[in-house]
């Protein structure tokens, strides 16, 4: 049984090969290939697919004009929001010589665990979402890029937007993965000297289920704020224990809860919960009405999500990269490092000295199930009221 | 000849049931003795505490005056203390060699270094104890002698019975205890191992044998004394002749009219 | 005050979900002296089919909360109880007599295959999911302490659930037929009781718990994903173990001891509350390590 | 071209995987596997010798050396499960938090600047020590009691690593590549024309290690220890009726395979540069167990086609490589439900050539 299918399967895979390789002689033009990684399963699948969409359609469209020089293919890559995978997936894409550039990473967590990995074998990669800090400033390798900001562009508009809302009395819940703890000490710092305080703050495992205990807990402190540093999945849950155990402080989260999925995951839960991100709405980008458009037309099935223009925005330099230079890791690294004032549909890109491009972020809150531009929501108009004020 | 094994007032209890009520019995060297009584009168629990797998809840067990009841079972075998099942506990997917060769426990080299680094004399050492498996094997019967790397599942009952009681006798117990040998072979075979027993006790002068055995003849032509329980207590001992005389007995457990 | 109420509530609710699974464990124990390791996967199948019962009465356009709410959790045991029953039928009772490692791990596998096979098919089931709102959520105080309604209809409905168990073990006729099992498989198929279909009716029973369990789970935290039975099924059967294999008592005192160590862990170290799960762990451990076969002895309670 | 490259070999693996499974059945497969079996010492040289021809086919390509090593490393650790249940009847569902503890030793140690090959060792002996925590419950539970310890244990290590700082928390460590006899481990081999990935330094260690701890377990398996673990796994009762001190052997067994699990995650941990506590899941256990319940609980050959099976085939056929779980789960229920012996069953011990028979 098992015999007859293994001949089976072996005989498939060399037919696939076989016309794997006659396909490739039968076109002219050379094939660069692009690695795309992100979580495309677990939790923050949707950031990840919203991601890998919008640098498939950055590819798609290229491979339309007649005039490039390549065909370009789209490695897309799980990296399950897991550090170790990460690690693995960020291998397997930098040692196959066939893949000139990445577009890498959602997670910070994953992000900071695969530089080196990057550097060893020499792959340049273009972050598209992770945001900590020292993702481009704790090293100095060439390889590495962003696009998206970084934590210090947020955590600056979130301390001034909370602040202004007159919310002193904080307690952060945050993951205790980098990315959650790096938050932290952030804020600590844009907090030191201000009159806010933070009366408590809780580490919570990544994949943790049950928040009753810490709850209860920021529930006798009665703060004024919750204010949640992580990501999307943990996110909801803290949202909707709060409203099981009766916390009824206000509720913030930083960029990593700011998905579509969390409206679907908490329905009218979602109502008033207030973030900060990087991205900027697509409206209001100085080529988001072509995106949103070609997004709309490519028919994917799922939506972009805030991070997915810099996903195209990276794709898109990396092509560019490849058109000027050639398919050659080397050439496309020094030509990214070079990048400045470039321009893209999210706004001018600049790489400084780290290869990190800074960002303005956004105000945003849940209205309707929808994430809106705080200046242009209902509670910024004194009709809806946040609590905990 | 002097007195090797003496169990005195031995008890054990499981739960609410007493399973052995004082037990007294004491053996001297080279005899044999035939444990018999109905079902579930405590022989097998009786040799069940003189070898440690169970507690006992009262009583001393002497071997050579030294009182092993409560010693871990490794202990009592040590003290010279090895036995037969009942149901039998060999190792079905090992090699004869290798259920035989298991009862060497003190002659063996059991450390890591032996075993790993010196094969050289581990092999001489296999060699050795081959030698002294086939010949015990050899005793009882020829052809088994040559089937020492055959796996133990596809040998005959009689055979696997005899592998048990090689195990058994391999460090030269000075007592062996026997749990119904004969139960699942036929007359024949049965016969024929007891001609085996016999022959064990001529190459083992000194060595003492208790044996449970419901087959009254085979009692009758290997033991030089019985013992008879009933409800774990000891309702007659002597003779077979003796026992099977007396009226306690007849009543007990051969169930006269 | 007020608080240590709404600790020791949410406490008590975890405790149920827990005893749920337990009391599985503790019928599969007790009439094939097996552990069936798939049983907390069999919850997270019970919880993505009332999930799909709930959506499939959302497509027919039927919005009555109480009938959803039947209807959800009725499918849910209707599913676990034919999945049990088949787990049953096709890999453990023919396994009876193996080495214990080998029914362990395979019944670990088969739950494997069964959360793979949700998160590979079901769409989107990588991901965690919403699941309904079934209850009403309006809030309650009593004594100060604030308590929603649906929490306390599930911690209602879990313990009914659990004394009807315990009574059909103890008055009806299949209950007296699987303790007749658990006593003695051998004389109950001698004196006339059908041995396969006890057993296969326990694991009915026992799987259709783990169904109820997995639908509260997931009405609990309102989200369900593919991976929650993993870690419910080790602690069901830790509890199950911790209180002694084969007595329903000592598996409802077990879950609802675990549930009391994560909580008191936490009410003591609020700033270490991440360390529950090694503290209740370890416990365990320490508690096995004491008494080898649960705190209720196993041979000598009695079984089921 | 790599990927094409790529097809190739996984083609060229699956179709071997299962011709030796098939092979396995027929006379000559069984031939193959007494002489496997039976032959002196030298015959554990095959290791070393077809790795190093594998690894020197590969010498450029990064992924299918570092799989290559992987495979050796796993192979590795399922000779201590081996020993620990194919031999001893120890049950061990913990397996991968004793090569978690190994990564983690490496990580610390190798930060210290240690040679590495006392960071190795010590990844061994710590994670042996850290296991001896465990042996009083093991010892003093049965069956269904001893597995859930472990189950415990290797859930509970999860957890402590996950929300203890000291050691990274879920972020994870980063861990210092090797450096053996001044040589740092991550620079490639260069020999003239001949340049090689630093992975091929990795399949040389592995294979370094796999050979001689395969050479021990073989020996072991070979002696009178041996012995003494089958027959108190058959039978704990009877063996310690005839003179085996069966809480000495679970202990020693227990020590022993945790010692090779660990010096196996130690080297992982120095490969990959990182490891994290989502590496270290019971799910990861699992498919440890698959390994040596597929090849044949017991037979320490079928250890490298089952490791090769759940390593490879995954990562190689990308089309299962999201069912990988999914897969392995369904064979290993399959395997235990129809073959419980494995693909490859043990064959018997026996001293006939050792005796001239």
């Amino acid at each position: 049984m098992l015999w007859s299918r293994g001949i089976a399967v072996a005989a498939l895979t060399a037919i696939a090969t076989l016309s794997g390789l006659t396909l490739t002689h039968a076109q002219q033009k050379e094939t660069a290939r692009i690695a795309f990684l992100g979580p495309l399963t677990g939790g923050n699948s949707a950031t990840g697919l919203g991601g890998r969409n919008s640098a498939r359609l950055a590819v798609d469209s290229r491979n339309a004009d007649p005039d490039r020089r390549y065909d370009y293919e789209l490695v897309p890559l799980d990296d399950e929001c897991l550090p170790n995978v990460g690690i693995q997936a960020a291998t397997r894409a930098a040692t196959d010589r066939s893949v000139v550039a990445g577009v890498t990473h959602f997670c910070s967590a994953v992000a900071i665990a695969t530089v080196d990995v990057y550097n060893r074998f020499e792959l340049p990669v273009v972050v598209w979402g992770a945001i900590l800090p020292a993702i481009t400033h704790g090293n100095d390798y060439p390889e590495v890029h962003r696009v998206n900001g970084s934590m210090l562009d947020e955590s600056k508009v979130l301390v001034e937007f909370l602040t202004g809302l007159g919310y002193k009395r904080w307690a952060v819940i945050h993951d205790t993965t980098d990315y959650g703890t790096g938050y932290l000490a952030i804020l600590r710092e844009k907090l030191a000297g201000s009159d806010v305080e933070i009366l408590s703050t809780f580490g919570v495992a990544a994949d943790q289920q049950d928040f009753s205990a810490e709850l209860l807990r920021v529930k006798e402190i009665d703060p004024q704020i919750v204010v949640f540093a992580g990501l999307t999945p943990l996110g909801v849950r803290v949202r909707s224990q709060m409203d099981r155990l009766g916390v009824r402080s206000q509720f913030a989260g930083i960029s990593g809860i700011m998905s579509v999925s969390y409206h679907d995951a908490l329905g009218s839960l979602s109502e008033g919960t207030i973030s900060v991100h990087n991205s900027a709405p697509l409206e209001t980008l100085p080529g988001g009405q072509m995106f949103v458009d070609e997004y709309a037309k490519a028919g994917f099935a799922e939506p972009p999500e805030p991070y997915g223009p810099y996903a195209f925005v990276a794709t898109n330099l990396i092509i560019e990269a490849i058109e000027e230079v050639g398919a050659n890791r080397e050439a496309v690294r020094d030509w990214l490092n070079t990048v400045e004032n470039r321009n893209s549909i999210a706004g001018p890109i600049t790489f400084d000295e780290h290869g990190h491009n800074s960002v303005a972020s956004t105000k945003y809150v849940a209205q309707d199930g929808r994430w809106v531009r705080w200046e242009d929501s209902l509670y910024a108009a004194g009709e809806r009221m946040l609590s905990g004020r | 000849m002097s007195k090797l094994f003496s169990a005195d007032n031995v008890s054990v209890r499981f739960g609410g049931l007493q399973a052995l009520d004082k037990l007294s019995l004491d053996i001297d060297e080279g005899t044999i003795i035939g444990l018999i009584g109905p079902n579930g009168s405590g022989k097998t629990t009786f040799f069940n505490a003189v070898t440690g797998l169970c507690r006992t809840a009262g009583g001393q067990i002497l071997v050579d005056g030294e009182d092993i009841a409560g010693l871990h079972p490794r202990h009592v075998y040590q003290r010279g203390v090895s036995r037969t099942f009942q149901r039998s506990r060999l190792c079905l997917s090992l090699s004869v060699f290798d259920n035989v060769v298991i009862g060497r426990q003190n002659a063996l080299d059991l450390t890591l270094f032996g075993n790993l680094f010196r094969r050289g004399r581990f092999i001489e050492s296999v060699r050795e104890n081959h030698d002294r498996v086939r010949a015990l094997l050899s005793t009882f019967s020829e052809p088994l002698a040559a089937r020492t790397f055959d796996p133990l599942h596809t040998l005959s009952m009689i055979d696997r019975r005899r592998i048990e009681v090689c195990r058994a006798l391999i460090a030269n117990p000075r007592l062996l205890l026997l749990d119904e040998p004969s139960a699942g072979m036929t007359p024949d075979e049965t016969h024929e191992f007891m001609s085996d027993i016999l022959k064990v006790r001529g190459d083992h002068p000194r060595m003492s044998i208790i044996i449970i055995e419901h087959e009254m003849d085979v009692i009758q032509r290997v033991a030089d004394r019985c013992v008879v329980l009933n409800f774990g207590k000891k309702v007659a001992e002597g003779t077979f002749d003796a026992v099977v005389a007396d009226p306690w007995v007849q009543e007990a457990y051969l169930g006269s009219s | 005050m007020a608080i240590l109420l709404e600790y020791l509530f949410n406490g008590a609710l975890l405790g149920v979900i827990y005893a749920l699974v337990a009391v599985g464990f503790t019928l599969f124990f007790g009439v094939l002296d097996v552990i069936k390791f798939s049983h907390g996967d069999v919850l997270t199948l019970g919880a993505y089919s009332g999930l799909a019962a709930f959506v499939s009465l959302e497509l027919l356009g039927l919005d009555l909360p109480v009938v959803s709410l039947i209807f959800v959790l009725v499918v849910a045991m209707l599913v676990t109880g034919l999945a049990g029953i088949a787990i049953g039928q096709f890999f453990v009772v023919p396994m009876r007599g193996s080495p214990a490692f080998n029914i362990l791990l395979m019944t670990l596998m088969i739950g494997t295959a069964i959360h793979e096979c949700i998160r590979l098919f079901v769409p989107g089931g990588a991901n965690p999911k919403a699941f309904p709102t079934l209850l009403p959520r309006t809030p309650i105080e009593i004594g100060g302490a604030y308590i929603r309604l649906d929490s306390l209809l599930l911690l209602v409905l879990g313990i009914g659930v659990i004394v009807v168990t315990n009574w059909m073990v103890r008055h009806t006729k299949l209950g007296l037929a699987i303790r007749a099992v658990a006593q003695d498989g051998d004389t109950a198929q001698i004196m006339g009781i059908p041995f396969r279909r006890v057993v296969l009716a326990t694991f009915a029973l026992g799987s259709m718990l783990a169904g109820v369990a997995g639908v509260m789970n997931g009405l609990y935290y309102s989200e369900i994903n593919f991976n929650v039975g993993v870690l419910l099924g080790v602690i069901g059967f830790s509890s199950a173990v911790v209180g002694g294999l084969g007595s329903i008592w000592g598996a409802i005192i077990g879950g609802f001891s675990f549930a009391a160590l994560q909580t008191v862990w936490v009410l003591f170290f609020p700033e270490m509350s991440g360390y529950r799960d090694v503290f209740a762990f370890t416990t365990i451990i320490v508690l096995m390590t004491i008494w080898p076969t649960g705190i209720i002895a196993e041979r000598y309670s009695e079984r089921v | 071209m790599a990927s094409e490259n790529q097809w190739v070999i996984a083609s060229a693996l699956v179709a071997s995987l299962f011709l030796s499974f098939g092979i396995a059945r027929t006379k000559a497969g069984r031939d193959f596997a007494a002489i496997l079996q039976n032959s002196g010492s030298w015959i554990v040289l095959l290791i070393p010798v077809a790795g190093l021809a594998i690894g020197l086919a590969l010498h450029e390509e990064h992924f299918a050396l570092m799989m290559l090593a992987t495979v050796l490393i796993y192979a590795l650790a399922c000779i201590g499960l081996t020993i620990q249940f194919g031999y001893a009847g120890v049950i061990n569902f913990a397996g991968i938090a004793f090569f978690g503890i190994g990564g983690y030793t490496a990580a610390v140690l190798g930060g210290m600047g240690l040679p590495s090959l006392l960071v190795l060792l010590a990844g061994g002996l710590v994670s042996a020590a850290i296991g001896c925590i465990l042996i009083l419950p093991v010892l003093r539970t049965k069956g269904h009691y001893a597995a859930l310890i472990t189950i415990a244990f290797v859930l509970l290590f999860r957890s402590f690593l996950e929300v203890n700082h000291t050691l990274g928390g879920p972020q994870g460590l980063r861990v210092e590549s090797a450096t053996i006899a001044g040589q740092s481990l991550f620079t490639g081999i260069r020999i003239g024309s001949f340049e090689a990935s630093f992975y091929l330094n990795y399949v040389l260690l592995a294979l370094v290690l796999l050979a001689i701890f395969f050479l021990m377990a073989r020996f072991l398996e070979k002696s009178w220890i041996g012995i003494n673990l089958d027959s108190m796994r058959e039978d704990p009762v009877g063996a310690a009726v005839f003179g085996v001190n069966v809480a000495y052997w679970r202990i020693m067994s227990f020590v022993i395979g945790n010692v090779l699990i660990g010096i196996a995650g130690a080297t992982f941990a120095m490969m990959q540069t990182f490891i994290a506590p989502s590496n270290f899941t019971f799910q990861q256990s699992l498919l440890m167990l698959a390994i040596v319940v597929l090849g044949g609980i017991g037979n320490l050959w079928a250890v490298i086609p089952a490791a090769i099976l759940v390593v490879v085939v995954p990562e190689k056929l990308q089309a299962i490589s999201e069912y990988r779980f999914l897969v392995f789960a369904i064979l290993v229920v399959l395997v235990l439900r129809f073959r419980p012996n494995g693909l490859f069953p043990r064959s018997m011990r026996n001293f006939r050539k050792e005796v001239g028979q």
